[in-house]
């Protein structure tokens, strides 16, 4: 029992924003690849939804080729959704929530974490795999960069989205499906943007506004939507 | 606690207030929606290229408007509540969804059913239309949210919270005739002067009074029924029962 | 160190009933306070409410006299764990540990943590993920959290649970130590402890 | 102590396939319409991503006529996807599961019961709902006919591979995902022969042959599946 | 009614180790065995195997002579309840108990229900979803199936866990009445029960 003699100082007066964040970014991050194999089941999920489409629509390629983006855009939004029970509704079933926000840590900086490690597990794979898949649905090089560009903007907005949601739905009865009804229609208009910045940019207009358009919105989802993910937890916890 | 404005806010007062002010915003509501119609039927000439189906509008916008608003004023109740913790305000939310929700089918049907003689199909996926879409789904989650919990007040915070969250879509719904170039017709009516007959104009105006305070003796109404459930424990309730 | 919890005028409600009102109490250094009452009287409640999980209708709670809720001192010295105690089936004792240490921001020497699993009886299994893990060896890793971290406060729902007797008497031997080292604890029980309570609070019928 | 002082007949010999049928049936209808306003999340949520694709792929009335078949098909799939891990996993987190395969009851009947009432909560009102949002994508009347037989053949299929695949999933990690990547490959079939039977009878070709083939499959499906379930539980258990 | 459990040269593995060999025991129409033994020695893995779900490596489990596993007879008349006693958070304490029965096959007397739910002090709470009771409260739903349920076979595991003293008492009192009247019990348990057992069986080291 030599440590049960020992006694350890007291804690420094509670961490900081950047400790709290890259503490929640490496714990979920862990928690996602835990094991080698999950890491690829988002992108094989990605894939696999991908290709349900055409197979559902019957392949003509000037048809892929004009839906390409959206139904791209479409399995983002799908595989942000799927993955977010995971950044939250289990910590909240099983007490760590709690013990996240008794810590010392600022709620802001972990929530960000979690967020952010939402992100690079459903988001940031999508983003580097959309090339392919455009190709799949042979798109020319230029749609496929504004494709490329507008996930990459307009993922990070989704797992903001989704994060308030699964928070304002914890402990809530109706589980995935409330979770839908509430998540889906705030995608809607990233959907919108991102899909119409590669359309535009096949139909030969610029991507150019919807691009500043979804990056003004991630602006604005990265200031507002925290506190509002920290309110939410606050109230579940309550 | 001395401001005469808790003293309404406290729901015993506030259930007899509402009981006795709904009735009159409803007469309100029906001279309104008379005038209102009557300018919009009777006195609005009919339109060159429309004909007469164009006089749909005189219920199309003035609910779209209220779609809008309805929301906004839940919103800000939502706000209210959570900021200061106030039961009355969540309450008062909870009895607006379901107008908003209402007033936002009025205007999805009647745009729709409109989209039929002018756009030749009921349905486009136009972003202003899309948006209002996602503004009744809007409503919907917030009815859904506010009622998945045992306990009502976590009810009420959740989805105040939501609901401040949804207001990004108001914009959108607003200046999406802007933003895209879409079938739906852009803003005619501006503080700037108007593009339309002044009758028109003033149809429009009073259907959209009318709607209002309809909304107003609605909620009301509703929150009187909220009032009593959430309060049926306390002793003035029980009073009331005997 | 010493410090001292103040609690004064405390009320809680759950739904329709009120489940305890007016609750005062104080807790220095080197006490513990007993919270007893039957199932369902608010035990749970209580402690939530002190830790500031859960809103008080009424009444404080003060940490060295200045209010607790949201303050970064009480947080850093509160260790709290409710009847889920926050272990993560896909990580392994150590893991959980040690994640569960950074989070309170507790640095530990190498070696200390899995001396710690070893003194809990967890060392052959401490790279075992938690869901393969034992009812009452989920709990001790929540012993070794406590050899571990110094926090002063220990608010514990039903620490005993699921613990063989040689997992009680470590238990007890470490809120000794916890007690001598100037801590504080508030927990809540239905079984008797052996360094007696310094108080009782008993709740509910 | 009333009670305590009595003491009730032992049980007969254990319950009827259709005892226990209706018994998983009940519980599994009760638990999820639990609350009047869930019964209609189901429905919310078909109609929502119904408009989603849509709006991701632009909206031309022939285009939308075209894939309509398709993304309400993708549709069926997700939100039958999506209430699988209610059929068990739930169930298996709280020890329902073990209660179940130790009473009396014979296994296949309740397993059976709990298919089937997530058919009913999943399949059963997209297929009623269907010709709704086909007249959204305006597809003709005969059209519609053709989907909603489909879906009804269809949907119950897919009830029958997500239970076995919920099932095998049972205590792995990776969650969602895993199971994502096990069951919508299998249910790619389904969604081929479904989308095509509306889409030949738009095409003016008959769906008899599709419908027919999804019909054997539901007899396949309906016959083989519930035994793999069962063996799929038991092995979860173990 | 008189039954009789033989379980005979029982050994069961996890991952790597060992948790017991041969274990033998038998139990007999009111008597009730004791399973004992520090944290991960193997109680709940014993209980399981005797309940058939899971497969024991080496031994056999015989209910009245005949192999127990998947025997509809053994089956009806076995009432098991793990860690984890598969309450539904969703459903209320009265939906809890009534589904358990059916489950079970069990028909009870109207009012039956309800009378025993007061007797484990949720009669006012039966309406309330199980998620907002106490842990306690939730662990008083168990009870209240074992007032109804008439099964011979009771393995439980570890049945005083968040239970109050009176809570305790009232589990006693149904464990008598359930030796009495010719039942026989299997607990995997950490503290002493006031019926003594009529053998006791220590696992682990
Ligand atoms: C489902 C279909 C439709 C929806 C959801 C819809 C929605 C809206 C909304 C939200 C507004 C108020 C916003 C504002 O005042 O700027 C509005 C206004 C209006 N809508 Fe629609 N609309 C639909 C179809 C139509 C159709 C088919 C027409 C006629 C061709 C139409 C004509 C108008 C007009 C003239 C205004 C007033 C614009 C103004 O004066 O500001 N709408 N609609
Ligand atoms: N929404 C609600 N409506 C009605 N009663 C509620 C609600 N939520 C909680 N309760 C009641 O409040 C009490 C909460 O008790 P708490 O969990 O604090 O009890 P406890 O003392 O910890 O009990 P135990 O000893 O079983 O852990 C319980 O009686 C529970 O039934
Ligand atoms: N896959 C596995 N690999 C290694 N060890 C395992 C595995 N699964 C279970 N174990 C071990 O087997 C034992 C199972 O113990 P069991 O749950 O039966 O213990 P118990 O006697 O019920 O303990 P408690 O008193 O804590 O409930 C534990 O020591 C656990 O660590
Ligand atoms: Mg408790
Ligand atoms: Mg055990």
């Amino acid at each position: 029992m030599n440590v049960i003699a020992a006694r350890l100082p007291a804690p420094d007066s509670g961490g900081s924003f950047s400790a709290a964040f890259s503490w929640a970014f490496a714990r979920d991050m862990r928690l996602a690849i835990r094991h080698p194999g999950e890491t690829m089941l988002v992108v094989a999920f990605f894939v696999l939804v991908a290709s349900l489409f055409p197979l559902g629509v019957g392949a003509e390629p000037q048809l892929l080729q004009r839906i390409g983006p959206g139904v791209i855009w479409v399995c983002a939004l799908l595989s942000a959704f799927l993955s977010l029970p995971a950044m939250f509704a289990s910590d909240y079933a099983d007490g760590s929530l709690e013990q996240m926000s008794l810590s010392p840590q600022p709620m802001p900086g972990w929530v960000a974490g979690k967020i952010a490690a939402h992100w690079s597990a459903s988001g940031l794979p999508l983003t580097l795999l959309s090339p392919l898949l455009g190709l799949q649905y042979d798109l020319a090089g230029d749609t496929l960069l504004a494709l490329a560009a507008a996930l990459a903007l307009g993922t990070p907005v989704l797992s903001l989205l989704g994060a308030a949601c699964t928070a304002l739905t914890l402990g809530a009865r109706g589980g995935g499906m409330l979770l839908a009804l509430l998540a889906l229609p705030l995608f809607i208009p990233v959907l919108v943007f991102g899909a119409g910045a590669a359309e535009a940019q096949a139909s030969g207009l610029s991507a150019a506004p919807h691009l500043s358009i979804l990056g003004a919105g991630l602006i604005v989802a990265a200031m507002a939507l925290p506190p509002a993910v920290c309110a939410a937890v606050r109230i579940a916890l309550d | 606690m001395k401001i005469p404005w808790f003293y309404f806010a406290s729901p015993s007062t506030f259930y007899r207030l509402a009981g006795w002010m709904a009735p009159w915003f409803f007469v309100l509501a029906a001279l309104f929606g008379a005038a209102g119609l009557y300018v919009g039927l009777v006195l609005a000439p009919t339109d060159a290229q429309q004909g007469e189906v164009y006089r749909i509008i005189f219920i199309h916008v003035p609910a779209s408007w209220m779609s809008m608003f309805i929301y906004f004023v839940m919103a800000c109740y939502g706000g209210v509540s959570l900021t200061f913790n106030t039961r009355l305000a969540a309450m008062m939310a909870r009895a607006l969804a379901p107008t908003g929700a209402m007033f936002t089918f009025v205007a999805l049907w009647t745009g729709s059913f409109w989209g039929r003689p002018t756009w030749g199909t009921y349905w486009v996926w136009d972003a202003r239309i899309t948006s209002e879409l996602v503004l009744l789904f809007l409503y919907f989650g917030f009815i859904a949210l506010a009622n998945a919990f045992e306990d009502p007040r976590r009810g009420d915070r959740a989805a105040a919270l939501l609901a401040l969250i949804g207001l990004v879509n108001l914009p959108i719904i607003y200046f999406s005739v802007v933003w895209w170039n879409t079938l739906h017709q852009g803003a005619s009516v501006k503080l700037t002067g108007s593009t339309m007959q002044i009758q028109m104009l003033w149809g429009m105006l009073l259907m959209a009074l009318s709607f209002w305070m309809y909304s107003i003796g609605a909620s009301l109404t509703r929150v009187r029924a909220v009032i009593l459930d959430r309060e049926r424990r306390t002793h003035w309730v029980r009073a009331l029962a005997t | 160190m010493t410090a001292r919890l103040t609690v004064a005028g405390l009320a809680a409600s759950r739904g329709p009933s009120t489940l305890f009102r007016d609750v005062s109490f104080e807790v220095a250094s080197g006490e513990w306070l007993a919270v007893r009452g039957p199932n369902g009287s608010g035990k749970t409640t209580l402690l939530r409410c002190v830790a500031g999980l859960t809103r008080a209708d009424r009444g404080e709670v003060l940490w060295d006299g200045a209010a607790a809720r949201g303050d970064a001192r009480f947080h850093a010295s509160l260790l709290y764990a409710g009847h889920q105690p926050g272990i993560k089936d896909d990580l392994s004792a150590e893991e959980n540990v040690r994640s569960a240490l950074a989070l309170r921001a507790v640095a530990v020497p190498d070696g200390a943590v899995r001396a710690a699993l070893a003194d809990v009886g967890l060392e052959r299994r401490r790279h075992l993920p938690a869901r393969r893990l034992s009812a009452g060896q989920r709990r001790r890793i929540g012993l070794a959290r406590l050899i571990l971290d110094p926090a002063a406060l220990w608010a514990l729902d039903e620490p005993l649970t699921a613990l063989d007797d040689e997992g009680e008497g470590l238990f007890t031997r470490l809120l000794e130590r916890h007690l001598a080292t100037g801590g504080l604890a508030i927990l809540a029980t239905h079984d008797d402890l052996a360094p007696a309570p310094a108080r009782e609070l008993r709740i509910g019928a």
